[in-house]
């Protein structure tokens, strides 16, 4: 293994258990979207890396699925933040109660 | 013919959502007709070509499968299609008279609920792997705005917890999709068992948990359901419906696609089918107490799906070809009756102005039809006959006993215990009388409710004329019977 | 499948499917509307089964097929023992819903109250005509579910309480059908009812299996049939309107179970293998400390709805208890008795009916010289009780001596000592009511007291009383001739001479 | 080493020292209008000499004249982008705390 | 080694700043390590030979969600205490310590995986290099995106627009007045600013989208170009909100959609395989189609409002 390779590898597990950890335990919504963005971050580095980016031209096929998934983040987030907005507004709160509804 | 049906599955409904965008009542009217009224007449063809040749392919843009996304046509997808044409389309004509066209309601309701529908169909077609992640963040994107449009604080709080919970689903799923891709070499639902074969088993393993993990929650199946009561409950009747009948399917129906189609058989299958299996009796058992506990109306319903969802898992290892036709029977006839059941309790709480069980009383006389199509639909879903739920529940039954299954058996029966229990405490309560002496009233109900209640009705009539019905629709189930569970 | 004339069995319950919506949809206030549609729908349904008798005696049969799951068909004919309780149920139901119209004058919720009545009829017409087990149990349990919304019509906490108990045990009972029903499926597939049963010749080693499936299907059907100790549900469901009560008892909901009981033995098993698996002695058992123990506890009751209930609970069993004794004649008992049973019983509860409705009676000790008030009723009454206890010639005593003598050629001699036994507390218990009604002074109270009912209405309610009763009196009287219940179970079993 | 390699050593090197001031006023200065100076004027310069370095290096007119369009975008934004901070860090303040 | 070094940096880097982003002090903190941590990832594509995405990561991933995020803060910032609060219950302690070891978990299960993975482009991958040609461009990429897996991209043009219509759904129900203003109206130096990096935008934007074929860019990335400019209208108040969209925005929304469908459909129709290409010049219609939808749908998203209209 190439050790480029390596590196990013476990920096996008790292990357992604931090963001699992952060929407586990956060509070605000905001930061819980905040790690649902990296841990999407995540996983394009994976896929990246393990198509072969530290050696050379990537996977295209791989390259492609990154950037329709970051269009897709970015519209997931984008529709998250006009719904907090809405939660902000309906319930004078950015949070979730985590004990309601359950 | 049937190739350009089976596009336009997908695309009438997405062209008609740009069209419902575009301004003026006429457009959104000319859309729901073109995305939404033509399905069943688009998939007589498809159906008679799977009778006739069976299940296929198409292959988008003419580039084939490991490179290109391929479509896949067979009975499953056809069951899917059709519950979406048939409950989808009389769910929209329930919604039609909340979100006239035109209205300014209606003019945000529509172009999603078209969005929705195209990307039910596409992803009960679709045969790759990330298209499906693609389709799966369509659904989720365009059910959850609908749920909030309920306005209450409640529906938005339950919005946004399940958009959370959701996106987290999705990338689970994409980070399995991720590791595939790389162990296999390909997207493609159906190249791979075989590209599996020689990867790494553990890597096949962990992507396949990761995988797995996201649809069980996306699915709501217990314990990963804690989304699902709020949000279905809080929704507009006709996204309720849709909801429940459909969209969580879309995740189980995955399921069943990876578990059943793409998981090479041997030791991983059996255990993640065990592990189904508990999560399934689980379900059943705590959604139906649940159910038993609520005080509100949609509340039981939605638990009710809860708990009606663990049907759907606790089969699974007895891979049978009785289990599949149960299955997918149990899919079909659940879709309809609580589609049935949330379309009533909209119309019910439409005409008295709340759904808790204390304001329920006298409703025989106040929504009738309403409640008529509730109790219908409850049939079904205790699996007391006539019903599609009834002959589902059979189905299960006989091939638990068949297979020696007596945990799986009485699990069955205690679940649908429990459904007798809850639905049958709603129509007490809804034939409860105050005060014997009280006058009748026959409160004035507007047209539009009436028609609204025979939607409700139709549907009820559905699950319940699926309790005779059976034979063909069995048949063509056998026959498309997972490769893991036996020959076609 | 075939809809022609081959299908009748399936319009005639489709009669009252279609009379039943139409009730639904037509709403609460169309009520002659409503009035005309009960009694066509009763009528037709009527002539339907007389066509089909007489098109069964000249020889003919009738049967739809219609496969429902890979296997299992729905499947519905008419034999013998379909016409026995099909006319039963055809001809009182017309009755009941003359007495029920009169009998809910005023009252709320008709619309819902007949509609559902005539799914229940539609159910019963379905368990009748049934030709295997697995459609048996489809209307088994459609059963089920039209008659709650009749026991919590009143929708009261009591009615509601009733229910509850009502659904617990035959929601339970249904389960405990459908597991043996499918243990039956799995083992032997689903076999036609055929006299004589379809199970002999795969009994070889699987009798422990066999044996199991029918306890379970007679604990399920011992429910509704109101076996011990599973009755506890029926004297609640008192709580119900009267034409409700007659419905139950006589005709609907505890005829099915002991109509289960009869087809699983006769149809399914066939009394040669059930007698060789030594499951006969099990039913005839229970069946006789049934009929004891619902006697004994009729007696303590004060109630006379609640008296009746007990009654019944005891006199039902005879049809279980004749037909697993298991001879040709006390088979013939037994079935007689379901008919018998059958009109006896709705007079009775006619009656209660009528002195609760004219008089606001309902306590035993206030029937004291009503005879004087409510003669044609005290008639009635009278008639149905001495029936009950089987004074010759009345019904009663046909089936009771059809059991005894079937019970001393079957080797089962102490069957008639619980007869003798049952028949003296029948007495106990019915005769203190005549004597009550004819022989006691009307007390001043209930001389002076109107009648809570105009006198139209109360011959709306006393005209059906006095056709039931006529009723049980000729199938009594005219027992020996042909078209009579006797001569039909007769021709059934086969000349026991 | 060319010629032409060793000027472009020389002018990145001396952009990262600029860098490396402006970094450390940044960190190091009391308040939010000195530490806008420090990094404005510093890392200004120091993107126009790492600019310069890399269109030397490169040897090409043509990406000599993109790094120049570079440069002066970054000047625009950083001109702006300090203004409007300036400006909200003053409004932001108290009158009688205003330096 | 020096390279080594460098991924070694960034790759600290973006852990220490995802690290930051989870556990940073305010939100607003947690927002602008995100930003950065964006831009640092956009180095990592670099490296990764992946300029595509660095374009993309730098344009969308860092600048479109870091300017969403951003303006949300406010507007929430804004909205705070206009309404009562709703008490909610702390999280518990074992929770966080849990989510902890859960998380650690998994990256060492994901880590342990992915290194027994081999690190180099897969069957379809190479399928995609040998079948480029019969596209005709030569960015691979572009090949994948608006050819070989086209239906993706198509589908994800309905994500993008259910975003859009699902944030108008829900911004439409929001009380009047609950929005504040734009941020920077009537700053002198801003409208300099403006009038030349918005033409830039649009230049740049253009130039990503025909450089798309041949070399890094497309429509996505030039999208996002074009919606930064927007944004900046939308930031200095030189576009406001309005209450309904017009026609041509409408239009413009489902543009991308629509013209990709039709060409679709019309192949279909004349008995091609529905999405197939007749050629270069449709995937740059198809690709412009997109660019213009994509700018518009994120403009009117960062707006939070239907439509937007010239300030007065």
């Amino acid at each position: 293994m190439n050790t480029t390779a390596l590196i990013y590898l476990l920096t996008a597990a790292a990357v992604f258990g931090i963001g699992v950890h952060g929407l586990l335990q956060a509070r605000q919504v905001l930061r819980q979207l905040l790690a649902i963005n990296l841990m999407g971050g995540a996983i394009f580095l994976l896929l990246i890396t393990l198509g072969g980016g530290a050696v050379g031209p990537p996977d295209p096929v791989p390259q492609a699925m990154v950037l329709t998934g970051i269009v897709i983040a970015v519209s997931a987030t984008a529709f998250a933040l006009a719904l907090l907005l809405r939660l902000q507004d309906a319930t004078g709160t950015s949070e979730l109660d985590p004990n309601d509804g359950a | 013919m049937v190739h350009e049906a089976l596009i336009g599955l997908v695309f009438l409904p997405l062209l008609g959502a740009c069209l419902a965008v575009l301004p003026g009542r006429f457009g959104t009217r000319l859309a729901i007709v073109v995305g939404l009224a033509s399905l069943p007449f688009l998939l007589l063809p498809v159906t008679l070509s799977v009778l006739r040749e069976g299940a296929w392919f198409y292959t988008l843009g003419g580039w084939s499968a490991p490179l290109g996304i391929r479509l896949y046509v067979d009975p499953l997808a056809l069951l899917m299609l059709w519950m979406v044409a048939l409950i989808g389309g009389l769910a929209a004509a329930h919604a039609w008279h909340d979100f006239r066209p035109g209205t300014a309601a209606g003019e945000r309701f529509w172009p999603l609920w078209l969005l929705l529908t195209a990307a039910m169909n596409g992803l009960f077609l679709s045969a790759d792997l990330f298209n499906l992640y693609v389709c799966l963040e369509l659904v989720t994107l365009a059910a959850i705005p609908l749920i909030a449009m309920a306005g209450s604080a409640t529906a938005v709080r339950a919005a946004m917890r399940y958009l959370l919970l959701a996106l987290l689903a999705s990338l689970a799923y994409l980070l399995g999709v991720a590791l595939l891709y790389n162990s296999s070499g390909t997207l493609d639902l159906y190249l791979l068992p075989d590209a599996l074969a020689t990867a790494p088993a553990p890597v096949t393993a962990f992507a396949l948990a990761l995988i797995g993990t996201g649809l069980l929650l996306k699915g709501a199946v217990f314990p990963l359901h804690v989304w699902l009561p709020q949000a279905h409950a809080s929704a507009p009747g006709p996204v309720s419906a849709v909801l429940s009948a459909l969209v969580v399917k879309t995740a189980i129906y995955l399921l069943y696609r990876v578990g059943l189609w793409s998981l090479p058989a041997g030791l991983l299958a059996d255990g993640a089918m065990l592990l189904f299996a508990v999560l399934g009796a689980g379900a059943l058992i705590y959604g139906g107490v649940l159910a038993l506990l609520q005080d509100r109306l949609k509340l039981v319903i939605a638990y009710s799906t809860v708990a009606q969802l663990g049907y759907l898992l606790l089969a699974l290892p007895l891979a049978s070809l009785a289990a599949w036709q149960a299955l997918t029977y149990q899919m079909l006839s659940h879709g309809l009756a609580k589609a049935a059941m949330f379309l009533a309790a909209a119309n019910i709480l439409h005409a008295i102005g709340s759904d808790r069980l204390s304001d329920l009383e006298r409703l025989d006389q106040r929504t009738p039809l309403s409640l008529f199509a509730l109790a219908v639909a409850g049939v079904s879903i205790m699996g007391l006959p006539p019903s599609g739920g009834f002959l589902a529940k059979w189905l299960l039954l006989e091939a638990a006993w068949r297979g020696g299954q007596w945990g799986l058996l009485s699990v069955l029966i205690l679940g649908s215990l429990l459904a007798a229990a809850y639905v049958f405490r709603v129509l007490a309560a809804a034939l409860r009388r105050e005060d014997p002496s009280e006058a009748e009233d026959a409160e004035g109900i507007s047209a539009i409710g009436r028609r609204q209640a025979t939607y409700a009705m139709l549907l009820a009539l559905l699950a319940l004329v699926t309790g005779f019905a059976a034979a063909p629709i069995l048949e063509l189930m056998a026959t498309g019977i997972p490769p893991t569970w036996g020959a076609a | 499948m075939n809809f022609g004339w081959q299908a009748l069995p399936v319009y005639v319950v489709l009669t009252s499917v279609v009379t039943g919506i139409l009730i639904f949809a037509l709403g609460e206030a169309r009520q002659r509307m409503r009035t005309a549609l009960n009694l066509a729908g009763a009528l037709v349904k009527l002539i339907l089964i007389l066509v089909m008798l007489l098109a069964i005696q000249t020889g003919a049969s009738f049967e739809f097929r219609m496969p429902v799951l890979p296997g299992l068909d729905l499947l519905l004919h008419a034999d013998r023992l379909t016409m026995l309780f099909a006319t039963l149920s055809a001809l009182l139901w017309l009755v009941t819903t003359v007495y029920a119209i009169g009998y809910l004058e005023q009252s709320p919720n008709r619309a819902r109250f007949f509609g559902f009545f005539s799914l229940c009829v539609a159910a019963t017409m379905g368990v009748a005509s049934a030709g295997n087990l697995f459609t048996f149990f489809i209307f088994y349990e459609l059963l089920t579910l039209a008659t709650w919304p009749l026991v919590v019509h009143r929708g009261t906490p009591e009615a509601f309480a009733a229910g509850r108990l009502y659904l617990t045990y035959t929601l339970i009972g249904g389960v405990l059908v459908l597991v043996g029903l499918i243990w039956l499926t799995a083992l032997a597939g689903s076999g036609d009812f055929i006299v004589g049963g379809t199970l002999a010749p795969i009994a070889a080693g699987n009798e422990a299996a066999l044996r199991g499936i029918f306890v379970l299907l007679m604990l399920g059907f011992g429910v509704k049939a109101a076996l011990l100790p599973l009755h506890s549900w029926l004297p609640r469901a008192m709580v119900a309107p009267a034409p409700v009560s007659a419905l139950l008892h006589a005709v609907a909901v505890v005829k099915a179970g002991a109509f289960g009981l009869v087809r699983l033995i006769q149809d399914v098993f066939g009394f040669e293998l059930a007698l060789a698996l030594g499951l006969t002695d099990l039913l005839t058992w229970l069946a006789a400390a049934t009929v004891i123990y619902g006697s004994v506890l009729a007696l303590r009751q004060s109630d006379l709805k609640r008296r009746l209930a007990f009654s019944t609970v005891s006199q039902v069993s005879y049809i279980a208890l004749g037909v697993a004794t298991g001879s040709a004649l006390a088979t013939i008992g037994g079935l007689v008795h379901l008919v018998h049973q059958g009109m006896t019983k709705i007079t009775l509860f006619f009656c209660a009916g009528n002195y609760a409705e004219g008089l606001g009676v309902h306590a035993v000790e206030e029937l004291d010289g009503l005879g004087q008030r409510m003669p044609v009723t005290s008639v009635c009454f009278t008639l149905g009780a001495l029936g009950m206890i089987g004074v010759p010639p009345l019904a009663g005593f046909i089936t009771k001596w059809h059991l005894g003598a079937g019970a001393i050629t079957a080797g089962a001699p102490w069957v008639v000592a619980v007869l003798a036994a049952s028949t003296l507390l029948n007495a106990a218990y019915f005769l203190p009511l005549v004597h009550r009604l004819w022989f006691r002074p009307l007390p001043a109270t209930m001389a002076a007291r109107e009648l809570g009912i105009s006198g139209r209405r109360l011959q709306a309610l006393v005209g059906p009383t006095m056709i039931v009763a006529m009723l049980a009196l000729f199938a009594g009287l005219l027992a020996g001739t042909p078209g009579s219940p006797l001569f039909w179970a007769q021709r059934m079993i086969g000349d026991p001479a | 080493m060319t010629l032409q390699e060793t000027i472009a050593a020389v002018l990145l090197a001396a952009g990262c020292l600029f860098y490396i001031a402006g970094t450390i006023g940044l960190l190091r200065f009391p308040d939010v209008y000195s530490r806008l100076h420090a990094l404005t004027k510093a890392d200004n310069l120091g993107l126009l000499l790492v600019a310069s370095g890399l269109a030397v290096q490169s040897g090409s007119l043509r990406i000599g004249a993109v790094l120049l369009i570079v440069w002066l975008l970054g000047l625009l934004a950083a001109t702006v982008s300090c203004h409007l901070i300036a400006r909200h860090a003053l409004h932001a303040t108290p009158p009688e705390r205003r330096p | 080694m020096i390279e080594i070094a460098i991924d070694l940096i960034i790759a600290m880097g973006v852990v220490g700043l995802a690290l930051q982003t989870i556990l940073g002090a305010s939100v607003f903190r947690a927002i602008l390590m995100f930003i950065v941590f964006g831009l640092l990832m956009a180095m990592a594509w670099a490296r990764l030979h992946a300029p595509d995405l660095a374009l993309a990561e730098a344009a969308i991933g860092a600048g479109i969600t870091g300017a969403l995020l951003l303006v949300t803060w406010r507007r929430l910032q804004a909205m705070d205490g206009r309404t009562p609060r709703v008490g909610i219950a702390a999280r518990a302690p074992w929770l966080s310590i849990a989510s902890g070891i859960f998380a650690a978990a998994l990256i060492v299960a994901l880590g342990w995986v992915s290194l027994s993975l081999p690190a180099e482009p897969a069957a379809a991958g190479e399928l995609a290099w040998q079948r480029l040609p019969e596209v005709g461009v030569s960015n691979p990429v572009t090949g994948v995106l608006l050819a070989f897996r086209a239906y993706d991209t198509l589908m994800e043009m309905g994500v993008l627009l259910a975003a859009w219509l699902g944030a108008r759904a829900v911004a439409s129900e929001l009380r009047p007045g609950a929005l504040p203003g734009p941020a920077h109206a009537e700053v002198p130096l801003v409208g300099a600013l403006l009038s030349l990096v918005v033409p830039i935008s649009l230049l740049v934007a253009v130039y990503l989208l025909q450089a798309g074929g041949s070399a890094p860019g497309g429509a996505f990335q030039g999208g996002a170009v074009l919606a930064a400019g927007g944004v900046l209208l939308c930031l200095s108040g030189r576009l406001e909100a309005a209450e309904r969209s017009s026609i041509t925005e409408r239009i413009g929304l489902v543009l991308g959609l629509a013209v990709f469908s039709c060409i679709g459909l019309v192949m279909l129709f004349m008995g091609e395989p529905m999405l197939a290409m007749p050629g270069v010049w449709a995937i740059y219609l198809v690709e412009t189609a997109l660019l213009l939808s994509i700018a518009l749908t994120l403009v009117l998203l960062f707006a939070a409002a239907p439509g937007l209209r010239r300030a007065p």
